[in-house]
């Protein structure tokens, strides 16, 4: 029997010390295994310990807090990871096992060129030489679908997007297929064209090399599609696993059950989404009936006029000379108040670029911001001042984006001193609080670390830092994405409260097309830093224009 | 050449030296090598104690004029070194050269003449032509009365007052014998070619870190033959070391700069040095706590020596200023006052670890009219007495602040100048501790050097250290600096009293008599009487050499007389190589 | 970047300006008169006013900052007040002296205190850890010259592993017999310092996930640090290293006073005491260009060392 | 129970540090090394340091006397008796209140104590006792080095952060300053403070933090350059932070371990220096003692066997080091949230 399981995972403990006595069991006695090339996939709730799960597997849990229960068992190919020693378990890494993680941007090392990156763990488990393994690295990146692959290898993280960057990381880790691979949300940052192609080419690998693949993630129709197995994780324990279909279509468990029901389904817009804990409480049918429409209306005030903007990066090459790449073509539109504007578009097609220079985090080289009839980009840095609070951006990364050595409690009140948003830090504290809940996050987090979050979590701090300020309108940038249906539509929930309540407009940055289009009034589509199409989200959706956008509405998972 | 070539004396400076012109430098280690290479006109003899002159370029000299004029006969045949600027040719000293030499003492050209206090205002009408020099070339052809070449081996200065020390400045190392040739050949390199008719050559100059001596071989070869004389006293041992040997006998002098005690010491035990002249305070007490090798340095086989210095050294008033200054009462009952709260014994014990003797009188041993059995009789440590006299005399504590305060209760508080670099902290905590004692506010003011100069010289100071070496080995050379028409850069105290000055001008100008010394202790206490000075100590110094070192004995001019010294050539290897 | 260099370049001249000034400033006012120090055992008034017409101070102060200005542009700054030698002599003799020993020690600090680091690093907070830096704390509180006193008593004297002193014209020599001692005791006093600090750079990057990434990929814990980490780390080891470049040529007064070696430290000292002019402003002037050079080319490293890093 | 905590980055780092058994040891150590130069500077405790009250070089107590110790003798060594003659009375003006000054002496002079022979851990040259010294020295040590380590951090902390964190026109303006200020040699720039500061202990911690953070301003400026562009100080930047709080709200906590080395490394460092500054004429007051003085002192001693002032300073100031040093780096943990709680 063993001999057809790569991976056996037996009652795994994992806790992590939080302060003198006080503990955190993040894992409390997980069993799965995962068979010989096989796809299993790992869902389950945000913070539920997928990824703990998955750096159990490779030694990467941080050493100074965690604690790993001895009666637990890892058994790789009959061997019990946990009785071997640190450096037996660091020679399977990258070569046997090999991991995608879900922070990318934090993940690659940022003084390195991403391709030496890539080379380098070639070269550590591979014999080869300097120039192959550039070669290698430069194929690995092509079928990863980053386009122009051969100057792509020399540049730094920091000049990628984020979906690039992740891409940067599938390929490290699929680049001496490894027997078994695992991907932490490795599709998060990626457009539906390019998930398409990954998974395409995690499938190829499976069949090729007879890799496994354990996959997490929050996809449900994604899993659907690929897995052969599916572990549905709740809080630290397993509510169910089975094979796919068996898990898809008769789910025993009604947190599966109630996991399921919570989809989101491209062709509803509903006036709230049900969230998990509605199904679970039978509360399905109390839901506000009836379906939201979406749309603006030449009518409609507007808040925020985008006119011709541009930007260009300079990328270094050698070491005067240097070349420009022009991130954002020209891209002109109109946020109505109380609406939402949804961005989609390729990755690496500017889309966050867009957002941080409308909010002056970037300088630009041209065009227009118009808000309460001035130009932005005109204003010194001390006229923009005041502007600040009415316009906030939730980060792509919001790993990176949050103060490691500030606690979340510090990151909440933050923004409220600076503003002088209530009276007292009590109030101030006590709003926090409010904000943690309506995200879905508990009391507990107020004092914890960024680094103690799951990536899910994390962006949920980020959402209530901007949500503190309540600002006029709001850069949603892959803000829901990390995140698990239920917590998903929570926060989706919450941001269509706001906007009802007090009039909110966003600009919501996403891959997943069913958000976008559940969300959006209107929707733009770029593509290379151009805008390609502009309309309104029924109609795009209705009669794609673009045949960018056609493939990109083609490529939804669960459609074709 | 009688020198042996394969001979190498290894020895060291404790600072470094500045550059081989007997005219331009005035600092002491330069001198040291210059007088290895420059011969004077005289010398002292190297055994002799008290310091006795003797030829070496010249005969002693004929005193003429009560000693107003001397005729120095010079010794023919004499020959400087070889250098490219004699032009192959064999070069003679002659008078010509000598009335040179001084000339070049004085001019004010030569780096400001720093030796030039030794001929200005003495000699006849040298001064005149010191005053045209300003900003101008000196001009050397000139004639003048008082420096003359009778003939080409006969040289005479003429001198404006009697001065029985002319010969003495003419065995010191600045008066050595330059060439003109050369020096006009080199200009204002000439610190870094010198060429005398000594002993030795310079071989190789780092500068202020090695300088090797080589054996001249045109030098004419010595032989020691002791003075005799009148309480002559001549170290017998060394005497028969050097019985019936022509010198120089090494070959080489390499003489490296070392600034820090424990590393000569060290390089001294471990056989990197053969002599080791002026060993630190604090080694010299390891090897000798009772003044005498002890234990396991005594087997050894070292040669010791423990000399006193001609030099002393004092804590001086500025007798011009309003609060220590003057000749009052009350004044003199300050001074003397703090003179009272000095522990000299301290000084001595615990500060120079008993290397000195406790001063007694502005003069050093090893000189002219220095008396060992004199003592300051008004000198002694008694805070005690230091109070009672300050009550008596009205400085009294007014605002009681623990304080004494001047008469008629204005402040008072005496600032100390000292200059910084130099570690004199603990003599600082000794003057301080005494101030303390009798109630007087002592502040101590550090500065540049330079600065402590010319505060000290300029006479815009209240209270500070003061040295003095011999320049040369008699009694006025150190009471000048107590001469009230010195007052100045000389007599930085500006200590003015009639009847010093009256004994003063007599001393200066009379040879060594018993009459004479007694008129010098009279001067001393007339200085102990107003306490221009509080006297600190006479250094001794301890000096050793290794066994295999023949011939060393250190001498109080302080000049090294390496060209009497040999070496064991088998021995100092073996002793090198343990 | 050519516009970086180029502004940067540009900017040298004020600093060049602000030293010139700044020292002539600080030696007419607290530099001291050096024709006290040359007037010699007795000067008179009239004989230090003479010196002081000779070394050219009594030329009005515009005059002697002309003078001051021209030594800078003709890289020539005459002779020593107090030994007459030409200024350019000395420092072409004594620098590279200083180098020979300073250099090593450089050198040997910055791998000793790399290596040591990281290694401690990796350990944070175990036993070796507190141990390595409780005794360098410890080491680090004795003064360097009681070290170079007692190491030259022991080291060189008692146990006679190298000469006590001494110093030649021959470089290998030099390399290999003189200047190990005191090399040995330089890297007592500096090693500890560059530790503690390194350590605490290399520690700040180990935490990060990049490092989580190396490790995934299966790198040796090694290679995650010596790679990985350190290279995060490197911006402030660089700074700290640069810092000490300038110092390299100017050596070390105490080892160069205790070991007789004919350094650049010394003569520093001795002419700022001597109030030698020349040879102060040479130091200064050549120090102050050495210092620019130095952090130009270490902020351009920053770039290069962390891509992020803007210069602005 | 959440609520009170907020905004606790220093004060969290507070409560982690005093998890720390080691810390508390460390504070405690510390606090004792205050106490005393608190202590001391009231004159509680070592006032009569400067009292002769030992032979020279006594022994520690635990040696038992050292009879023929050469230096002890001298020290209770006799003036010599002087007589004033008739000659030297005829020209002392004085001369007519010789009887007067030796009744008025007699008041004044005191039953003279015999110094002993040993005290508790021996005695210096002077033979003042050497624990009283230890502790007088500490108070000068301590304050001087803590006070100019926390100004030269301050300094350069302050100009570093501007420097690093602007960058531009600032930035050279700071490194022209730098560039000039680490050129021109020390001894003048120390110099030139001294005259314009004048005398005292308080010039000291002037000079030594004034000149001494030229260090810290270069480190903590590359750490700034390194950390501006950061994603968390984009964020601080959107959501409006000003730019002093994205330098010492947001940066500073993450650079603030590069703060606690320097501070501890100048700590040590100032308190060796501080003897350097004495040579130069503005160290420690005469009548005041610090460690970096008596260190001075031990190396003429050492050479004749007198160890026990260099062992009692030695073991004393290190001891202070170190647990200075271990402190700064516990808080430095302290201040990391992903070092290890235990
Ligand atoms: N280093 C840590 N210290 C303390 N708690 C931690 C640490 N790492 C993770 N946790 C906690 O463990 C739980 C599981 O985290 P994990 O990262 O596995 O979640 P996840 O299932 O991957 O969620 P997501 O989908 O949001 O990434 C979370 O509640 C998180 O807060
Ligand atoms: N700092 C930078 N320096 C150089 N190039 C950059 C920089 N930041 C972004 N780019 C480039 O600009 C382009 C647009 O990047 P952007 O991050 O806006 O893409 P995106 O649409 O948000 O993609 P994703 O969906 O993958 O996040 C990319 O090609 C990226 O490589
Ligand atoms: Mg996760
Ligand atoms: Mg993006």
């Amino acid at each position: 029997m063993t001999t057809e399981n790569l991976l056996e995972i037996k009652n795994l403990h994992v806790s992590f010390r939080l302060g003198k006595s006080e503990t955190f069991e993040a894992l409390k006695g997980v069993n799965y295994v995962i068979p010989k090339n096989s796809v299993v996939a790992l869902v389950g709730e945000s913070g539920s310990g997928k990824s703990v799960s998955a750096m159990a597997i490779m030694d990467l849990l941080p050493r100074a807090n965690t604690v790993i229960a001895p009666e637990s068992g890892l058994v790789f190919e009959g061997v019990d990871l946990l009785k071997q020693s640190e450096k037996q378990r660091r020679a399977l890494c990258g070569k046997q096992i090999s991991m995608i993680f879900q922070d990318p941007m934090t993940s690659l090392n940022p003084v390195y060129k991403v391709g030496d990156q890539i080379v380098e763990v070639l070269r550590l488990h591979k014999p080869l030489s300097k120039a192959a393994a550039k070669q290698r690295a430069v194929e690995l990146l092509r079928e990863v679908g980053i386009p122009d692959p051969e100057t792509r290898i020399n540049s730094y993280p920091h000049e990628m997007s984020g979906g690039q960057q992740q891409r940067v990381m599938i390929a490290m880790a699929i680049a001496c297929e490894p027997k078994l691979l695992i991907a932490d949300e490795p599709t998060t940052a990626l457009d539906v064209t390019i998930q398409k192609q990954i998974i395409e080419l995690l499938i190829k690998l499976k069949a090729t090399h007879g890799m496994s693949v354990l996959f997490i993630t929050h996809d449900l129709e994604l899993v659907r599609e690929i897995a052969d197995h599916v572990v549905v994780m709740h809080r630290g324990v397993i509510k169910e696993q089975g094979a796919s279909e068996q898990v898809f279509t008769a789910p025993k468990d009604p947190y599966t059950r109630a996991l399921l029901a919570c989809r989101p389904t491209i062709d509803k817009r509903p006036i709230r989404l049900p969230v998990v804990e509605d199904f679970l409480a039978g509360r399905e049918h109390e839901l506000p009936q009836g379906e939201r429409s979406r749309g603006v209306l030449a009518s409609d005030p507007i808040v925020l006029e985008v006119r011709n903007l541009k930007k260009t990066f300079r990328v270094k090459q050698g070491l005067f000379s240097h070349k420009e790449v022009a991130a954002v073509k020209d891209v002109s539109f109109k946020l109505a108040r109380g609406k939402t504007l949804g961005i989609v578009g390729e990755s690496g097609s500017g889309k966050t670029t867009l957002g941080k220079t409308i909010l002056r985090l970037n300088s630009c080289e041209g065009g227009e911001v118009i808000y309460e009839g001035k130009n932005l980009m005109s204003l010194s840095d001390k006229e923009f001042m005041p502007y600040k609070r009415q316009m906030q951006i939730v980060f792509q990364n919001p790993y990176a984006s949050l103060n490691p050595r500030f606690t979340v409690g510090d990151i909440l009140l933050e923004p409220m001193r600076v503003h002088g948003i209530h009276d007292s830090d009590k109030d101030r504290a006590e709003h926090a609080m409010q904000l943690l809940k309506r995200v879905g996050l508990d009391e507990k987090a107020f004092n914890k670390y960024p680094h103690e979050f799951s990536g899910g979590q994390r962006q949920r701090v980020s959402i209530a830092r901007c949500l503190t300020m309540k600002p006029e309108i709001l850069v949603c940038d892959e803000s829901v994405s990390a995140l698990d249906v239920s917590v998903q539509a929570q926060v989706l929930n919450l941001l269509q409260e706001l906007q009802d309540e007090y009039g909110m407009s966003y600009l919501f940055i996403s891959h997943d097309l069913n958000v976008v289009k559940y969300i959006s009034d209107e929707v733009l589509v770029m593509n290379h830093g151009e805008m390609v199409e502009y309309a309104n989200a029924d109609e795009l959706y209705r009669q794609p224009k673009h045949a960018y956008t056609q493939k990109l509405l083609a490529a939804i998972p669960g459609r074709g | 050449q009688v020198a042996d070539m394969g001979k190498t004396l290894h020895t060291y400076f404790e600072a470094p030296e500045s550059g081989f012109d007997p005219a331009k430098y005035s600092d002491h280690y330069s001198g040291e090598v210059n007088s290895s290479i420059f011969e004077s006109l005289l010398a002292y003899d190297y055994l002799a104690r008290p310091q006795t002159l003797v030829p070496r370029l010249a005969e002693l000299p004929q005193i003429l004029d009560d000693g107003k004029t001397f005729i120095f006969k010079i010794k023919p045949g004499i020959y400087f070194a070889d250098d490219a600027a004699f032009k192959g040719k064999k070069r003679e000293v002659t008078a010509q050269d000598v009335v040179y030499t001084i000339q070049r003492i004085v001019d004010p050209n030569s780096r400001g003449a720093p030796w030039d206090f030794m001929f200005k205002g003495k000699v006849i009408g040298l001064d005149a032509k010191i005053e045209a020099a300003k900003n101008k070339p000196f001009d050397f052809d000139k004639p003048i009365e008082g420096l003359k070449a009778l003939d080409r081996y006969t040289f005479q200065i003429k001198l404006l007052r009697p001065d029985y020390n002319m010969p003495y400045i003419m065995a010191a190392p600045a008066t050595g014998i330059v060439a003109r040739e050369v020096i006009e050949a080199y200009g204002e390199e000439s610190e870094a070619h010198p060429v005398g008719t000594g002993p030795y050559m310079l071989k190789s100059w780092q500068r202020r870190n090695r300088i090797v001596l080589v054996a001249n071989p045109n030098y004419r070869g010595h032989q020691y033959k002791p003075a005799t004389g009148n309480g002559i006293q001549i170290d017998q041992t060394v005497a028969k070391q050097l019985e019936g040997k022509t010198f120089p006998r090494i070959g080489t002098i390499d003489i490296r700069v070392i600034e820090t005690p424990q590393a000569s010491w060290l390089s001294f035990l471990n056989g990197q040095l053969d002599t080791h002249p002026r060993l630190g305070y604090n080694y010299a007490r390891l090897i000798a706590p009772e003044n005498a090798l002890t234990g396991k340095y005594l087997s050894l086989g070292w040669r010791y020596f423990r000399e006193a210095e001609a030099d002393i050294t004092y804590y001086m008033f500025n007798m011009d200023d309003k609060v220590v200054g003057g000749y009052a009462l009350e004044k003199v009952a300050l001074r003397r006052a703090i003179a009272f709260s000095y522990n000299q014994a301290k000084e001595l014990s615990i500060i120079r670890n008993n290397q000195g003797l406790a001063a007694q009188s502005p003069l050093a041993p090893q000189i002219n009219g220095y008396d060992p059995n004199f003592r300051n009789v008004l000198g002694r440590y008694s805070p005690s007495r230091g109070n009672a006299l300050l009550d008596m005399f009205g400085y009294k504590d007014c605002d009681k602040d623990g304080w004494r305060e001047l008469p008629g209760c204005k402040p008072l508080k005496i600032t100390y100048m000292t200059s910084t670099g130099a570690d004199g902290r603990d003599q600082e905590e000794l003057l301080l501790k005494g101030f303390n004692a009798i109630g007087i506010k002592l502040d101590i003011e550090k500065m540049n050097f330079s600065d402590l100069l010319k505060n000290r010289q300029g006479g815009t100071y209240q209270f500070a250290g003061g040295a003095w070496g011999q320049d040369y080995p008699d009694a006025e050379n150190f009471m000048q600096l107590l001469y009230g028409p010195n007052a100045g850069p000389v007599n930085e105290s500006r200590f003015r009293n009639k009847d010093f000055d009256k004994l003063y001008d007599q001393i200066a100008a009379e040879p060594p008599s018993e009459a004479r010394n007694e008129r010098l202790r009279q001067m001393s206490r007339i200085v102990a009487a107003y306490v221009p000075w509080i006297y600190n100590i006479n250094r001794i110094r301890t000096h050793i050499a290794h066994p295999w070192v023949s011939g060393y004995k250190p001498h109080p001019d302080n000049m090294p007389h390496w060209y009497f010294l040999d070496i064991d050539a088998a021995k100092q290897r073996a002793g090198t190589s343990k | 970047m050519s516009a970086y260099l180029l502004r940067r370049i540009w900017q040298m001249i004020p600093t060049l300006a602000g030293v010139i000034l700044l020292v002539f400033f600080l030696f007419n006012v607290f530099g001291g008169d050096p024709a006290a120090i040359l007037a010699g055992k007795i000067a008179s008034k009239e004989k230090i006013e003479a010196i002081r017409d000779q070394l050219g101070l009594n030329a009005p102060i515009w005059v002697q900052l002309w003078i001051f200005v021209k030594q800078v542009f003709t890289f020539d700054f005459g002779n020593s007040w107090s030994t007459n030698e030409a200024v350019s002599a000395i420092i072409l003799q004594k620098a590279p002296v200083s180098l020979t020993v300073m250099l090593q020690v450089w050198l040997l600090d910055a791998i000793i205190a790399v290596t040591l680091a990281v290694a401690v690093a990796y350990k944070r907070g175990s036993l070796t850890d507190r141990a390595v830096m409780g005794i360098c704390t410890a080491a680090m509180s004795i003064s360097l010259l009681l070290y170079v006193v007692v190491g030259q008593w022991l080291l060189g004297y008692k146990l006679e592993i190298f000469p006590v002193l001494g110093w030649s014209d021959d470089l290998w020599t030099n390399v290999s017999t003189y200047a190990p001692l005191p090399i040995l005791l330089l890297l007592f006093v500096s090693v500890a310092p560059s530790l503690r600090l390194y350590r605490s750079f290399v520690v700040e990057e180990t935490s990060h996930d990049y490092a989580r990434t190396a490790r995934a990929k299966g790198a040796s814990e090694h290679r995650v640090m010596f790679v990985h980490v350190l290279r995060n780390a490197a911006v402030p080891i660089v700074t700290n290293l640069a810092m000490a470049l300038p110092g390299l040529f100017v050596g070390s007064f105490v080892v160069e006073m205790v070991f007789s070696i004919p350094g650049l430290g010394k003569e520093i000292v001795t002419a700022v005491l001597r109030s030698d002019f020349p040879v102060i402003k040479a130091i200064t002037v050549y120090l102050a260009i050495l210092t620019m050079v130095v952090n130009l080319l270490v902020d351009l490293l920053y770039k290069w060392l962390d891509p992020r890093v803007e210069l602005k | 129970m959440t609520q009170q905590a907020s905004y606790g980055f220093w004060r969290a780092a507070g409560k982690r540090l005093w998890a720390d058994k080691l810390a508390r040891v460390c504070m405690a150590i510390l606090a004792i090394y205050f106490a005393m130069a608190v202590a001391s500077g009231l004159g509680w405790i070592a006032a009569d340091w400067n009292e002769e009250v030992g032979v020279s070089y006594a022994n520690p107590s635990f040696l038992g006397e050292d009879y023929p110790n050469p230096q002890g003798k001298n020290s209770m060594i006799s003036q010599e008796v002087l007589v004033i003659d008739d000659k030297q009375k005829a020209v002392d003006p004085l001369a007519p209140y010789y009887a007067e000054i030796e009744q008025r002496a007699a008041a004044y002079e005191q039953e003279e104590l015999k110094p002993s022979w040993t005290l508790p851990l021996g005695g210096d040259k002077w033979g003042r006792d050497i624990l009283a010294k230890v502790i007088q020295a500490g108070e000068v040590s301590i304050t001087v080095g803590v006070a100019a380590a926390a100004l030269a951090v301050l300094v350069g902390t302050l100009l570093g952060a501007i420097g690093g964190y602007f960058g531009g026109k600032l930035g050279d303006l700071l490194e022209w300053f730098y560039n000039i200020f680490t050129s021109v040699p020390y001894i003048l720039l120390v110099l030139a403070f001294a005259a314009v500061f004048g005398k005292g202990i308080s010039t000291v911690i002037l000079v030594l933090g004034f000149t001494g953070w030229t260090g810290t301003y270069r480190l903590i400026r590359s750490e700034y350059i390194k950390q501006r562009g950061r994603d968390y100080v984009m964020a601080a930047n959107a959501i409006g932070a000003s730019h002093a709080r994205k330098m010492f709200v947001h940066i500073l906590p993450n650079v603030s371990h590069l703060i606690l080395v320097q501070l501890s490394q100048l700590v040590v460092d100032f308190i060796k220096a501080e003897v350097i500054l004495s040579f130069l004429g503005l160290g420690v007051p005469t009548d005041a003692v610090s460690w970096g003085i008596m260190i001075n002192e031990v190396m003429p001693e050492l050479v004749l066997g007198k160890w026990w002032q260099l062992a009692a300073v030695a073991t004393v100031m290190s001891t202070f080091v170190v647990a200075f040093g271990l402190f700064t780096d516990l808080l430095r943990d302290a201040l990391d949230p992903k070092a290890s709680r235990r």
